[in-house]
């Protein structure tokens, strides 16, 4: 695939993968299967009787109004919150209470956060190289050259030895962007990226994500930059009140979405 | 709009007791282990320590001698006057009430219940303290009726000092027992069978019953109560006296003026006679002690806290000295050095007492963490604020007095109510100097007397107590401050 | 252009200079006379009531009885070295009591944010009950209990060597031999070595990524050279404390008396509840957000504490818990209540004798050094981490 | 380093204050102020209390009782002094005090008697104050348990040694073990409860401190006759209340009241019959009351009566002792020993052995 060269060529993807990814959207595995999932908080349901199949390689924006637990649902997908009925599996790995299990799915989904979440008190290199060093025991060489490769496909290469708190908004979500992406994970999370940020920085990191989805990543964005969705997302998630509403191809959604829920949401943003 | 489908209920295993069970108790096998442990551990404490207080220890020791551990050698036929004190004290606690509803409510009720237990409780008292103890009750009610409602209003006030209060308390006791328990049978429905079904149910069912009388009593008294309180109201707002902060102000400061009055009398004022500030001892001393540190070195600490602060060399370094010599040293060598060196810097003919000397000890012994209380305070002040005032033309100790210091002591208070408790703790050290404090009242009455020189254990167990009740509430209240400033978290 | 609106200069008393100087000197004076007249009049007094003062004493023996010492003390050495015993038995109460209490207070302040209710309960109460009673009380407490340990002849004995009673904990402990400097000079060696190995192993962790086992490398070679010269040289002999003599007292190995463990049991007990509390809030600091994003690049529980919560809850830990530290020394002089000879106890002995304004004047010195210690180490702290970044 | 200096400098001038402290009293003698002397009797009648520093802590010298009165022989001393001076036994004010303050407390002459079983020794006497009249002879024992057998204190070596902190006990302890060569291990504390319970518990073995304490402390312990005090006294401990330095008329006062307790012991007056006695016609009893003649009270400011107050209010020296260290108080055998009267006045021929002694009254 041509337009693979750009963070591929610092993400090795093992053989039989690229070639599933070489292959039609429709025909390719899934790699995120939920299936009926639901979450309480108290007796709150957050998430209910969600089910949703993404194929490897698929964009899938998530949008809704706030508290439709549209976070709490990616937030799921790597257990930073733990569902409760229902089943989801990662790449072919079910995701139950086994800490190997959870550990192998950890590794296979990288998450960006609206607040970055950068480690303020080591570097930028840092940030990136601390877990490929710790985990994936990279030598140190190896995970710098790595990082640093990162750092010039987000654009900031020359910031790698300052701290987070030098840096600006939108520079500091590229290196969390660049941070989930040292682990080479399959699957990226994007909760909220932009909605910190001011407008002009936006861009730069909706421009990382762009190219990101170019390579082929799966990625799953909770995100209200509907622009970025029209052009970027294979399919758009409604969420509200917990459920999902409705899920199809950009094109319908905006142009004729099928739930009176989702025409009412969408007037009110665009 | 498409109908909305209600939401599924959680699963049985994640709500209700078994569900807070699951969550917090056993969570992972780890953390089930954890809990057994602890359980185990909790359980041989209790059962240890509740057996010796209960079997073996003879409280004898305190029970005979309880006035001398709260006030010391005070002069018996004086008792009135701190029965007074403390009926002031009340009224003040029931302006609080009205002013900040939440936290001195707690406290009224604590108070009142004290008061009613020591009032009621049959031990040798005279008729006349019991009677000035029990009214504090209504001077509670009186505090708050002299005081305006702030918004909306809460409990009525015949029904907080004469009963709603309680049966609305039962009330809700007795209806949360039996929702938590039938709640926990409802949960458990499908592993219990036969008799331990039935006899759960019965249970609940005996509880719901037992709920449903005290309603029948608790409902009648509270709304019998609540009606005149509501008639009334409109006139007791009329009645409302201490209605601007600086009313509330002048009233405490009369209170305090008029407490200290009565503690220590006045000479030649009859039934006020002057009480030797030795004979003021026990509880009362500790807390006399540290509250009149606190108050004392307020002052005193800001006027260091500036001068830390300040660019005249000379003043800064003395300032900074006398701070960091204090806080360097052990307070038990302050003590000793203010008995020995204090006294030498005072004219010869003035004999101090030493109670004095303790004091003034405390009170520069406090002023140096005040004065870095109040520093901090005054560094946590945005910078911005006095560029501000600096460009409004106010001069540099304009500033300071003006917007750095006021602003700088809000940001102080729940340090200040940190620092009396620890204060208050530290009073216990001036049996260094001889005073009969409780601590020391403790020590005195198991080893001057041959009949309890066994029974340490429960005099300092006692000694513990009565701190922890005051430290416990102080931090409780300090932090509900830190809560309602939102301070602390910056 | 400028325009001044008095021409004939600035006066004296407007001259912004001048005043500044006007008050540094006034303030000058006030404060140093204030000063003068203290010390004048605390002088004139001790000349006019004789009441003793000097520095004389201190060369004189000491008469007193110290309970416990560290190093060889008697009766008839001067004050001085009295004062010095005295010290060393406040350094080792606060150094120990220290290290306990930062040990256990991070425990019962990491157990206060566990997800276990009852356990996170069982540390609340502990830290509401400890912090809230004074220290005092709670040695005297404490010191009830230890008595009510059984006595040396009916007490605990582990494997014939430790003894536990309520006289204290009786240990083996080593005497030196002949071999015992060129032991230690070899021990230093391996020490210097193991350090040496560790910084290479753990770099070259980093750099291959290869497991390198830093910590067990140095472990083996530190204590791996030392037993060997221990073996060759020995340099050592262990002192087991024995019952001796018609009283059945324990002799030899090393002692912590029954004051000592009152003390330091009240001590760590006290602090470690303040010290929970300041660890508490500063892994609270750390917002959950940072948990969160070391959760979803994979590191594990271990590390994520390891690597992103604690160096960040660490800045805000340190500098409260310095203050800790100097308050358990200070609070170490409550000693005298129960009996364990610190610096203010055995001064205060000493003032039958001995003139205690010059006495007590010394006491506070040592604790003003101490806490200067104390705020050296806090300061030096504060530079460090000031070159790291925000 | 700037820092460093920082926090250095305070240290460095606090070690300037003291030095400059030590420079001013080591070379103070240039001017020598003529100390004002204070009339404590004025002083004392002015105040219209009598301050006396004393304890609260032993029974049977001074404690509290149930009822938060102080007690005890010490106290019954200061009431005696109170009354021949104010008329009144109440008219005390007590301030404890630590054994270790007792020099500085009296040295500053902020009160007006020290009772508080204190040593009198020749240093004390001329630094501290003025001692009056020994009013207790004690000395120091050792008390262990029976089973030990331990017959004499030389067979202490090794033994583990409890004793209260502060006092000439500590010292003389010391001083006892050095001598004779013997090992042991002291254990020092500040409370005489903590002392008895450690010494309970067998935390030590041997309890060292004044023999009337502890024949006190024996009798408070469980099983009394299981504990013997053996048979060496290794100090001797006369005590007696002590006056500050430079007011002669106030020591000769107190003295003389201390010497009119024992007088009135000698010649039968107590009481119970000192107002019968008053109007008798025993010429040496009516002296003391104040009846016939006088005996220099008026020279030293006190009611010719004053003898009749005090003995109304405390009873005479005997009765004192009865009341809080003989068999109402803590029980101390006093017959044939060193604290029994020197002899029955005025028959100087048939003496009982004791050293209590008051001069003549003339």
């Amino acid at each position: 695939m041509a337009e693979t060269k750009g963070f591929q060529s610092a993400v090795d993807i093992p053989a039989e993968k690229a070639e599933i990814l070489a292959r039609p959207l429709e025909e390719r595995d899934d790699i995120v299967v939920c299936e009926n999932v639901h979450k309480w908080f108290g007796d709150f349901c957050a998430v209910r009787d969600v089910s949703m199949r993404v194929k490897r390689g698929e964009v899938v924006v998530i949008f809704g109004p706030s508290g439709s637990g549209k976070s709490t649902f990616i937030r799921m997908i790597n257990r930073l919150e733990e569902h409760q009925q229902g089943s989801i599996v990662i790449d072919g790995i079910e995701m139950t209470n086994d800490v190997r299990n959870l550990d192998a799915i950890r590794r296979e989904v990288g998450m960006v956060f609206q607040q970055f979440n950068l480690f303020p008190h080591i570097t930028v290199l840092g940030n990136i190289t601390l877990a490929p060093q710790r985990v994936r025991h990279m030598p140190r060489g190896e995970a710098e050259a790595l990082a640093m490769q990162l750092l010039e496909r987000v654009g900031i290469p020359e910031q790698a030895q300052k701290y987070p708190a030098e840096l600006s908004g939108g520079q500091q979500q590229r290196v969390a962007i660049a941070r989930a992406l040292a682990m080479q994970p399959q699957i990226m999370l994007f909760d909220e990226p932009t909605s910190a940020l001011d407008p002009e920085m936006i861009k730069e990191v909706l421009d990382a994500m762009r190219e990101l989805a170019a390579t082929g990543m799966t990625m799953l964005c909770v995100t209200h930059e509907m622009g970025f969705a029209r052009e970027v997302a294979d399919r758009m998630a409604f969420f509200d009140e917990g459920a999902l509403v409705e899920l199809g191809p950009p094109d319908q959604i905006f142009n004729d979405p099928q739930e009176d829920r989702t025409k009412m949401f969408l007037d009110q943003i665009l | 709009m498409t109908a909305r489908v209600a939401a599924p209920l959680p699963p049985a295993t994640t709500i209700g007791p078994v569900g807070w069970l699951r969550k917090n108790l056993f969570s992972s096998p780890s953390n089930s282990v954890v809990t057994v442990v602890m359980a185990i551990l909790l359980a041989w404490i209790v059962v240890n320590l509740g057996a010796w207080v209960v079997v073996q220890a003879d409280w004898t020791v305190i029970v005979s001698r309880v006035p001398l551990y709260i006030v010391g050698l005070y002069p018996y036929e004086a008792y009135w006057r701190l029965t007074i004190c403390l009926l002031l004290i009340s009224v003040l606690l029931g302006m609080t009430w009205r002013a900040w509803p939440d936290t001195a409510r707690r406290f009224s009720y604590g108070f009142g219940a004290i008061m009613l237990f020591v009032g009621v409780f049959p031990h040798e008292m005279a008729p006349v303290h019991r009677a000035l103890l029990l009214l504090n009750l209504p001077a509670i009610g009186l505090g708050y009726m002299l005081t305006p409602r702030a918004g909306e209003s809460g409990p009525g006030l015949l029904e907080a000092i004469a009963g709603g209060a309680l049966s609305s308390m039962l009330d809700r006791a007795a209806v949360r027992l039996a929702t938590a328990w039938c709640s926990v049978v409802r949960a458990l429905l499908p592993s219990l069978y036969g008799v331990a079904f039935r006899l759960a149910t019965a249970w609940c069912r005996a509880v719901a019953a037992l709920s449903r009388m005290l309603d029948r009593v608790a409902i009648p008294l509270a709304t019998a109560l609540r009606r005149p309180a509501r008639a009334l109201a409109p006139a007791l707002d009329r009645a409302a006296i201490f209605s601007t902060p600086r009313r509330m102000l002048t009233a405490v400061v009369v209170a305090l003026v008029v407490t200290m009055i009565l503690i220590l009398g006045i000479d030649g004022v009859p039934g006020l006679d002057p009480v030797a500030p030795q004979d003021v001892g026990g509880l009362l001393i500790n807390l006399l002690l540290a509250f009149f540190g606190i108050v004392c070195s307020l002052p005193i600490g800001i006027g260091l806290a500036l001068g830390r602060r300040s660019s005249l060399p000379v003043v800064k370094v003395a300032c900074v000295i006398f701070i960091e010599v204090i806080r360097g040293v052990p307070l038990i060598t302050l003590l000793f050095m203010s008995r020995h060196i204090l006294p030498l810097t005072l004219p010869e003919d003035l004999n101090v007492d030493r109670v004095y000397l303790a004091g003034i000890t405390i009170t520069l012994f406090s002023s140096a963490y005040m004065a870095e209380n109040v520093r901090g305070g005054m560094a946590a002040v945005h910078p911005g604020q006095a560029e501000a005032a600096s460009a409004l033309g106010l001069r540099g100790w304009q500033t300071t007095l003006l917007i750095n210091l006021p602003q700088g002591l809000r940001n102080i208070i729940p340090a200040i109510v940190g620092q009396f408790i620890s204060l208050f703790k530290d009073t216990s050290l001036v049996y260094f100097i001889g005073m009969l404090d409780l601590v020391e009242m403790g020590r005195v009455s198991v080893q001057g007397n041959q009949e309890f020189i066994d029974n340490g254990r429960e005099v300092y167990l006692f000694i513990a107590l009565v701190f922890w009740v005051f430290c416990f509430s102080m931090s409780f209240i300090s932090r509900r401050i830190e809560g309602n400033l939102g301070v602390g978290r910056r | 252009m400028t325009r001044l609106l008095y021409v004939q200069g600035v006066p004296i008393w407007r001259n912004v200079v001048a005043l500044r100087w006007a008050v540094q000197v006034v303030s000058a004076v006030v404060v140093l006379s204030t000063i003068a007249l203290f010390l004048l009049n605390v002088a004139r007094e001790i000349e006019a009531r004789d009441i003793p003062f000097g520095f004389s004493f201190l060369g004189r023996a000491a008469q007193i009885p110290i309970g416990e010492a560290v190093i060889p003390y008697d009766p008839s050495d001067s004050y001085l070295y009295g004062l010095i015993v005295a010290g060393i038995n406040t350094i080792r109460a606060s150094v120990l009591g220290v290290i306990l209490a930062t040990a256990i207070g991070i425990l019962v302040g990491v157990a206060r944010l566990s997800p276990n209710w009852l356990l996170s309960r069982i540390a609340l109460f502990y830290i509401e009950v400890f912090r809230n009673i004074p220290l005092i009380v709670q040695l005297l407490f404490w010191l009830t209990i230890v008595l009510t340990l059984p006595k040396v002849a009916e007490g605990y004995v582990v494997a014939d060597t430790v003894y536990i009673n309520n006289s204290g904990i009786y240990l083996p402990w080593f005497e030196a031999q002949n071999g015992f400097w060129p032991w230690a000079l070899i021990t230093a060696i391996g020490a210097a070595l193991a350090v040496y190995a560790f910084r290479r192993l753990s770099r070259r962790e980093i750099e291959t990524g290869q497991p390198s086992y830093p910590l067990l490398a140095a472990t083996v070679i530190a204590v791996g050279l030392s037993l060997v010269a221990l073996l060759i040289l020995g340099p050592l002999a262990i002192d087991i404390p024995q019952i001796e003599g018609r009283f059945g007292r324990l002799q030899g190995g090393a002692q912590l008396s029954g004051s000592f463990m009152a003390l330091l049991v009240g001590l760590v007990v006290y602090t470690s509840a303040f010290i929970a509390e300041i660890v508490r809030a500063g892994i609270q600091s750390v917002g959950k957000g940072q948990t969160e994003a070391a959760r979803s690049v994979g590191l594990s529980g271990m590390l994520t504490l390891r690597h992103v919560t604690f160096p960040q809850a660490l800045r805000v830990i340190i500098p409260p818990l310095i203050s800790q530290f100097l308050n358990l020394t200070k609070n170490s002089s409550l000693a005298a209540a129960i009996g364990y000879p610190d610096l203010v106890s055995v001064a205060n002995t000493m003032t039958q004798i001995a003139p205690a304004i010059s006495l007590f004047m010394i006491v506070m010195v040592s604790y003003l050094s101490m806490s200067l210690l104390y705020s050296l180490i806090g300061n030096l702290y504060n530079r460090m981490i000031r070159f790291k970044g925000a | 380093m700037g820092r460093l200096r920082k926090y250095l400098r305070p240290g460095l001038i606090v070690v300037a204050l003291a030095l400059a402290i030590a420079a001013i009293a080591a070379c103070g003698e240039e001017e020598q102020e003529a100390t004002t002397v204070v009339n404590r009797l004025a002083a004392v009648k002015e105040r219209g209390t009598l301050i006396c520093a004393s304890r609260n802590d032993v029974p049977g010298y001074g404690s509290l009782d149930a009822a938060g009165r102080n007690v005890g022989f010490d106290i019954d001393l200061c009431r005696a002094v109170a009354t021949a001076v104010l008329g009144d036994p109440e008219a005390i004010q007590i301030n404890y005090i630590t054994a270790a303050e007792r020099g500085p407390t009296i040295q500053s002459g902020e009160v007006d008697l020290l009772v508080r079983t204190v040593t009198w020794t020749t240093s004390r006497d001329a630094q501290w104050g003025n001692y009056v009249h020994t009013t207790f002879y004690d000395g120091q024992g050792f008390m262990v348990p029976r089973n030990l057998g331990v017959s004499s204190a030389l067979e202490l070596g090794g033994a583990a040694v409890c004793v209260t902190s502060g006092t000439t006990t500590e010292l003389n302890m010391a001083d006892f073990f050095r001598q004779n060569n013997l090992e042991y291990n002291p254990q020092v504390f500040e409370d005489t409860d903590v002392v008895l319970e450690a010494y309970q518990e067998g935390q030590c073995d041997v309890f060292t401190n004044d023999r009337s304490q502890l024949a006190a402390l024996r009798s408070a312990l469980p099983n009394p006759q299981d504990h013997v005090i053996l048979p060496e006294t290794i100090s001797e401990e006369p005590l007696g209340p002590v006056v500050p330095h430079g007011d002669e008329q106030w020591f000769d006062i107190v003295k003389t009241v201390v010497s009119g307790l024992i007088y009135a012991e000698a010649y039968g007056i107590t009481s119970a019959n000192y107002a019968q006695m008053a109007g008798g016609d025993n010429v040496k009893a009516k002296r003391l009351l104040g009846t016939e003649g006088s005996f220099g009270q008026e020279t030293l400011g006190l009611s010719e009566t004053f003898m009749q107050d005090v003995l109304g209010a405390v009873g005479n020296y005997g009765e004192i002792y009865d009341r809080n260290l003989g068999p109402g108080g803590i029980d101390l055998p006093r017959e044939g020993g060193r604290n029994a009267l020197w002899a029955n006045a005025p028959c100087t021929d048939c003496p009982k052995g004791g050293q209590i002694y008051a001069p003549p009254l003339r």
